[in-house]
């Protein structure tokens, strides 16, 4: 397993290299210049800003600026946002937590979700109760996250005025008080909601039908002949089968809460990496969308490598592949 | 005390800064929160509520943009980061309501408009319990002209003797600063001008506070993002980056008592403005037209207006700028015929279009300076187009311009096909398109086929900069400052002249505008030679003036001594809550 | 052309010349393995055979699943790509040969396949199955092609309506006609028969077995005909090849093999016949131990870990082929 | 089906059913599916006939122009569902908006499948070499965050092609990946089968093995797939113009529509405006996906329906 594993983060290495060199010919590619935030914009002086090309570098041949640009990027200088004026090290480490603790939220309402609601379903199918999730679930598939996003700020928000719509803590509380944790989970709850919402919906789903499966297996008819209750069989045995292959997902998980965070934390006015992106790309601010770009890859790449390490610890059958 | 002394420069930078953050924020944004200044108005102010001031409360101040957390005066880019720091910091000279210079921390005397004598305050303190000395704006000009310095205001400290000098590494220390007591500075002048004084950098900067770091590292600094200090009514007690801050009450404020505790500036999503006004989640904000209807409606809050000093345009493209010979080379021929651009400016209902797409939150616009400043002309002084369909299509019919082929629309004097092609910037606001395709529909109206392209909103700058064939019509708006001079959006060998307007009967008034000999310190003389020039502008139509808009603040009704003029609103150290 | 052209073609009864000649014959499948996956050994499935076949005869090749006869047969029609060794068809060698030239090379020799289930696309009718194989070489009129694919239905004993139907309508037994008249659709000179009736009922396995000796003579048809046990092959086969881990272990005429077999092997093998007469008992050689992984072959003879008569040698030395008595060969030091 | 089908193959006279046909009775048995399918073709006949139902359905029939005496009228006898704030009839907008959306949905669609049939079919027919490559630089397409790529993507070619086909050739190109990896493995499942070998071994050319044998016998997975793929590209297509990253603005679609709803005086106010696109949306997706259960139902062999 250790040697898979290892072999696997390996793996990454050439995909992280051609990404990166994507990312940058992006970057090069993008309309206006990459520097023009670098120089000062009010200076149109063409003597000056061919100095500052020249300081700067970007009259080196190409793959000069982007052996540069990525050795730098490998020693952690992602280089400075044209637009904060500050390290995209230091802005991105200000949004992140923000985002993290957001996609945490998120997976823990979604496996809370499902497990209830999958339990509920795979042990009562075809009652009302499984009726009504199921469609829930037709409905967490089918909406698409910034209309259930539009939808959730226009009703519980301002409607219902349950939670806040914008932001993500209130500032008036002192950091580190329980207030303050209280005062942040309140503001995370919708998006967190909404963001898990695809999976919490494809979950409860798979989990209704594995333990309906599961059910109707030979072990479950051993064990009630022998005579122990039904809740038991559930608890004990069927669901630590159907447990298993939804672990797997979490990995999957990691890379869609990225794509997902930034329709969210849009919608929500959230300020994580998202935002910061939407912003960045906005604003041209060319490397912040370099470094959150290939920040993201990595979080996808790690995400399916964390998706493959567990099947292969659940079904050991596919390490050789 | 009145807001801000911002020049030409800055404000267009703002301007178009606010575009940006119009996308960022993900709105629907206009110049209009561009904090140039705003102006006088009828409007009723908030004091009229009650008599006394009461002391102490919270007041919620909303934002509808992020803030890039640039709190320093001399590094902020954006007008969102202003907004912020005119909480906290002030400069040395301020601005009536008539847009002149008056004292603030500082006086100043002058014989020949190019050598002053700065006399501080004494006993001010920096929020950090240090004494401002002049030392500290000396510590201010000399970062802006340190060759690392990132920010944008070289502009304003360039015109000092010897700040060239200092920028290119030639000398220690800027040779037109002479420093004679804490108290008292000479600053000498590369020439005289009318305008050195509103255009020199006028905020200080704590020299202590900012020890030991090097110019090139300050704009990532705590100095300026998170812990920044001023000299201004409130004191900056946490940051939470891009979403809120605190502030709190300066108990040693020079300038009387603060009567608030705390404000709390929150960034909300425009979306929410009405709501969070109407639940009493913020007390003021700085509103958009699009909102102010609503909150109208409300009863707990009111919607104050002050005129403000930016307008939006439509331009021509008559030529195209050689940036390196710092001229203009050629002449396009679209549009060269001056009845057609008079007829288009005919065909647009200007009053109806404003109250379309701004509510009525602003009015046309005649001239290229907004009427509240004091050098606009009176609009009997200039050539105003009214919106007179009949006119329009008579002087294009007088210039040649005939429906031949009767296809509906008039073909060019050659008889060939003549489409106006008019270019608008998009960010993610869907009514941009709407009211430029509302635009081109008036010209419809007279027989121009015209078409509507959006580009998208930095690349659209760039491309009118560079004078890019696909730009022929396009929209724009400028904000003015409270230095008058226009000349960097005017004359013909300047970058953002952007129709390329080449008339050098209009470059000379500006010139003779600015000198010393001819106008000197006769403002009204001033006055009037702007006027001349603005009548030349009118009369050629390089661009197409549209609408000013007023500046809109919802204020709630609980909050008391607010009031907004041309300049900016008043010292917040004076606004209270009623409990 | 007819099937009647087809059948006049062929000319019993002379001296028959060599159709297929396979000379040291090696088919390796490379083991990945290790950090970079590198090939860390192989899997022999043939390991150096040869053997000829006579324009028109048959020939039987024997011996447990895994030991490699499939593999020879595939190897042998190109299928696979053969590690070593040479394949001489018809007087052309084909061991080298692709792309086109080895495409139009496959008319000459065709295969049937061990499951009639697999072998036939259930998406194709089977009249499309039928016709393919011509198609990929000729032009012919659709109406011409039609007539040509139903009479060869009928000729492998299935309703001309059969034309129109799909793979799954059928049973095995009539499956496998539908695989046998794809083969001979474009007249080749050998049909490689894998297993054609392992998958079948017994009650059906005779009737096919009887089709393709029909067809044999009908067409002049050269068989390699592979099976798992020897009762199949024993009414089909001139000579037979028994194999035993990528080896061949005995070679000889079907009377020789089933008279007087020499290898321990092939004595097993004929002891586990069943005997139609249940009143004749023999002395039934039952073999100890599995097949030894063809990954990881015993060193020596292949068959020394099983062989009731191994001695020492067997385990140092691997004893060739070779010929004991006339036309009889076998690999076995006790010869 | 296979018991004794000497004597039924016999019996038969017609032409048989084939693997499709029985597939088709399957699902137009499932009543879930057909309602959606009734429902989808509706809603693509509604669309694709909204210049001839627009002047039947408002008195301002015209999507382009700009209206200021009539902006933000809430529904009425005149206007179903309203205008929006430039005047436009939100129904009229809603008709030629799917219009647009469901072009980029199916357009993308097919490049999609096209590509990921291509590259999954020729990786796992010919295995080795090529394999590896073709998986690596699939896994690679597949590990771009989807949507950063498409925002970024979007924004270079702004203004060098098309607006609609940049947006349609961006998605398109970046999420084929899926489709590859799932053709392959039913590719690399399906060769085990004899009939593959059995159609190199009658002289069949290799990219006719990969057409006539191997995608007929995947295409009930590729279809699925693709249903769903054009239900998410859906998505992706209106998602990107909520955000501004879409479709252009001038261009009406629903993901334009919706974004009204950034407006601060919508969201609230008018819900009329970016209500019907949102659930117009909802309800495709919702077809889409019940479609693509079905199919997936009737597809499979092994389901008894």
């Amino acid at each position: 397993m250790l040697k898979y594993t290892l072999r696997r983060v390996l793996g990454m290495i050439p995909m992280l290299f051609l990404v990166s060199v994507v990312v940058f010919f992006l970057a090069k590619a993008m309309p206006g210049d990459s520097l023009s935030g670098e120089i000062d914009p009010t200076n149109t002086n063409p003597e000056y800003q061919e100095e500052m090309r020249e300081k700067l570098g970007y009259n080196d041949p190409v793959y000069m600026q982007y052996y540069r640009w990525v050795t730098d990027f490998m020693s952690g200088d992602f280089g400075k946002s044209t637009r904060y004026k500050m390290p995209v090290a230091d802005l991105i480490g200000e949004k992140l937590p923000n985002t993290i603790f957001l996609a945490l939220t998120s997976l823990l309402i979604t496996y809370v979700l499902a497990f209830a609601m999958g339990m509920y379903s795979g042990r009562k199918p075809y009652t009302l109760g499984d009726n009504l999730i199921a469609g829930f679930n037709y409905a967490g598939i089918a909406i698409p996250s910034f209309v259930a996003g539009v939808f959730a700020v226009y009703f519980f928000a301002f409607k219902l005025n349950w939670f806040p719509f914008a932001g993500s803590v209130d500032i008036e509380i002192d950091k580190g008080t329980i207030d303050y944790w209280i005062s942040r989970i309140h503001h995370v709850m919708l998006p967190a909601f909404v963001l898990g919402m695809f999976s919490t919906a494809s979950y409860t789903q798979f989990l209704r039908n594995d333990l309906i499966e599961n059910s109707r297996k030979d072990f479950v008819r051993t064990a009630l002949a022998k005579g122990t209750p039904m809740g038991k069989i559930y608890n004990v045995h069927i669901l630590r089968n159907s447990i298993i292959p939804l672990v797997t997902f979490l990995g999957f998980d990691i890379a869609a809460l990225v794509g997902g965070a930034i329709i969210t934390e849009k919608i929500f006015t959230y300020p994580g990496i998202g935002l910061l992106f939407l912003d960045s790309v906005n604003n041209r601010d060319y490397p912040t969308v370099m470094a959150i770009t290939m920040m993201l890859s990595a979080m996808v790449l790690i995400g399916n490598l964390i998706a493959d390490i567990l099947y292969g610890i659940v079904d050991p059958r596919i390490r050789l592949g | 005390m009145k807001r801000k002394s911002m020049l030409w420069l800055f404000a267009m930078i703002l301007v178009l800064s606010a575009f940006l953050a119009a996308c960022g924020g993900g709105g629907s944004d206009d110049a209009s929160d561009s904090d140039s200044g705003d102006s006088k108005d009828g409007e009723k102010a908030t004091e009229e509520q009650s008599g006394e001031p009461q002391q102490g409360g919270t007041l919620t101040y909303g934002l509808d943009a992020t803030p890039e957390g640039l709190y320093n005066w001399a590094f902020y880019g954006i007008a969102t980061d202003a907004e912020i720091i005119e909480f906290f910091d002030e400069g040395l000279i301020e601005y009536d309501e008539n847009l002149q210079p008056i004292p603030n921390l500082a006086e100043w005397e002058t014989e020949d408009n190019q050598h002053f004598t700065f006399k501080f305050k004494e006993g001010v303190k920096w929020h950090n319990g240090e004494e401002l000395t002049v030392n500290d704006w000396v510590f201010a000009l000399e970062t802006i002209a340190h060759p690392d310095y990132d920010g944008p205001r070289y502009a304003n400290v360039e015109t000092i003797e010897g700040a060239p000098a200092f920028r290119a590494g030639e000398a220690d220390s800027i040779s037109g600063l002479k420093v004679v007591d804490d108290y008292t500075i000479e600053v000498t002048f590369d020439e005289p001008r009318l305008n050195n004084l509103t255009n020199i950098w006028s905020y200080p900067m704590s020299q202590k506070e900012f020890e030991g770091i090097e110019v090139a590292d300050m704009s990532g600094s705590e100095q300026v993002r998170t812990k920044p200090v001023g000299l201004g009514p409130f004191k900056v007690e946490n940051v939470v980056p891009g979403e809120s801050l605190e502030l709190v009450k300066n108990e040693d404020y020079w300038n009387g008592e603060v009567n608030l505790d705390k404000i709390i500036i929150r960034v909300i999503d425009n979306t929410a403005t009405v709501g969070a006004l109407q639940n009493g989640d913020i007390d003021m904000i700085s509103l958009q037209p699009v909102s102010a209807p609503d909150v109208e409606k409300l009863d707990n809050v009111e919607v104050v207006t002050a005129p403000g000093l930016s307008y939006y345009y439509v331009g021509f493209k008559l030529g195209k700028f050689d940036n390196d010979k710092k001229e203009i080379v050629e002449e396009l021929p679209k549009y060269q015929d001056l009845n057609l651009r008079k007829a288009m400016a005919h065909a647009i209902n200007r009053e109806e279009w404003i109250d379309a797409f701004f509510f009525g939150y602003g009015k046309p616009v005649n001239k290229p300076v907004p009427t509240a400043h004091w050098i606009a002309a009176d609009d009997s002084e200039v050539n105003v187009y009214e919106y007179d369909p009949e006119k329009a299509k008579q002087l294009l019919d007088e210039a040649g311009f005939v429906d031949t082929n009767d296809d509906g629309f008039r073909e060019d004097p050659n008889g060939d096909e003549f489409v106006v092609k008019f270019s608008h910037y998009a960010t993610g606001n869907p009514t941009f398109e709407s009211r430029s395709q509302a635009i081109a529909q008036y010209w419809e109206e007279v027989g121009l086929k015209s078409e509507v392209e959006m580009v998208e909103v930095n690349l659209y700058y760039d491309m009118v900069e560079k004078d890019d064939p696909s730009i022929e019509t396009f929209f724009g708006g400028w904000g003015t400052g409270t230095d008058p001079d226009p000349s960097a959006l005017w004359k013909a060998d300047q970058l953002w002249n952007y129709p390329r307007y080449n008339n050098p009967d209009a470059d000379a008034l500006l010139e003779q505008a600015l000198s010393v000999e001819e106008v000197g310190d006769d403002q009204e003389k001033r006055a009037q030679v702007y006027a001349e020039w603005q009548k030349t502008v009118t009369e050629d139509v390089p661009m197409i003036f549209i609408a000013e808009l007023d500046e809109i603040m919802g204020v709630g009704e609980n909050v008391g001594g607010f009031s907004m003029d041309v300049s900016g609103y008043n010292n917040p150290a004076e606004w209270y809550l009623e409990k | 052309m007819t099937t009647k052209e087809l059948a006049e073609k062929g000319k019993p009864g002379q001296e028959r010349e060599n159709l297929l000649e396979v000379k040291n014959l090696k088919t390796y499948y490379p083991i990945h393995g290790g950090f970079f996956k590198r090939v860390v050994g192989n899997v022999k499935a043939v390991d150096d055979i040869s053997f000829t076949i006579k324009k028109g005869e048959t020939m039987g090749l024997v011996g447990e699943s895994g030991c490699g006869k499939s593999t020879t047969g595939r190897t042998i029609l190109r299928l696979i790509k053969p590690t070593g060794g040479q394949i001489i068809f018809d007087g052309e060698d084909i061991t080298k040969i692709s792309g086109t030239r080895l495409r139009k090379a496959r008319q000459d020799f065709q295969m049937v396949f061990q499951d009639p289930y697999a072998s036939l696309n259930p998406m194709q009718m089977v009249g499309d199955i039928i016709s393919e194989p011509i198609k990929n070489f000729e032009r012919r009129d659709k109406k011409e092609l039609e007539e040509f694919v139903k009479s060869l239905l009928v000729r492998v004993g299935l309703p001309e309506t059969a034309y129109y139907k799909y793979a799954h309508e059928f049973s095995g037994g009539q499956r496998q006609r539908i695989g046998i008249a794809r083969a001979l659709a474009l007249n080749p000179k050998l049909i490689i028969a894998d297993e054609p009736v392992s998958a079948l009922d017994v009650s059906v396995q005779s009737q096919v077995l009887n089709l393709l000796k029909d067809l044999q003579e009908e067409f002049d048809l050269t068989y390699l005909f592979i099976a798992h046990d020897l009762s199949v092959v024993k009414h089909m086969s001139d000579t037979i090849g028994v194999m035993y881990l990528g080896n061949l272990v005995e070679v000889a005429s079907n009377k020789d093999l089933y008279s007087e077999p020499l290898h321990p092997y092939t004595q097993a093998l004929i002891s586990a016949i069943p005997e139609p007469d249940p009143k004749l008992r023999k002395e039934r050689i039952v073999l100890q131990g599995d097949v030894p992984s063809p990954a990881n072959p015993p060193t020596g003879c292949p068959f020394h870990t099983r062989c009731p008569m191994a001695q020492e040698i067997c385990s140092q030395e691997k004893p060739p082929l070779k010929e004991v008595r006339p036309g009889h060969h076998v690999a076995c030091v006790l010869y | 089906m296979t018991t004794n089908a000497a004597t039924g193959a016999v019996k038969r006279t017609e032409k048989s059913a084939s693997p499709w046909a029985i597939a088709r009775r399957k699902f137009l048995r499932n009543k879930l599916a057909m309602a959606s399918t009734v429902f989808l073709i509706l809603v693509i006949i509604l669309t694709l006939m909204a210049p001839f139902l627009a002047p039947h359905l408002s008195p301002i029939p015209d999507i382009t122009k700009v209206n200021i005496s009539k902006m933000s009228i809430p529904p009425n006898g005149d206007h179903l569902l309203g205008t929006d704030k430039s005047g436009r009839d939100v129904m009229t907008r809603l008709l030629y908006g799917g219009r647009i959306s469901l072009l980029v949905g199916a357009s993308a669609t097919a490049i999609v499948v096209v590509l990921g049939t291509i590259v999954g079919s020729v990786a796992g027919f010919f295995g080795g070499a090529v394999d590896s490559l073709l998986m690596r630089f699939t896994d690679f397409v597949l590990n771009f965050p989807f949507l950063v790529f498409v925002i970024v993507l979007n924004t270079i070619l702004f203004g060098i092609v098309d607006g609609l086909w940049v947006l349609i050739l961006v998605i398109g190109l970046l999420s084929w990946g899926g489709v590859a990896r799932i053709v392959r493995s039913k590719v690399l499942a399906e060769k085990e089968n004899e009939y593959v070998l059995a159609a190199i071994s009658i002289g069949t050319p290799p990219a006719k093995v990969i057409i006539k044998h191997l995608l007929p016998n995947v295409l009930s997975t590729i279809i699925v797939q693709s249903t769903l793929l054009f239900a998410s590209l859906i998505v992706a297509e209106t998602g990107l113009s909520y955000l501004g990253f879409g479709v252009p603005q001038e261009t009406p679609s629903w993901g334009n529509m919706l974004a009204f709803a950034n407006e601060p005086d919508v969201l609230q106010g008018k819900p009329w405006i970016w209500m019907p696109p949102a659930l117009i949306i909802t309800a495709t997706i919702l077809s889409i996906n019940f479609i693509g259960e079905g199919l997936k139902d009737a597809l499979n062999p092994k389901s008894q329906r």
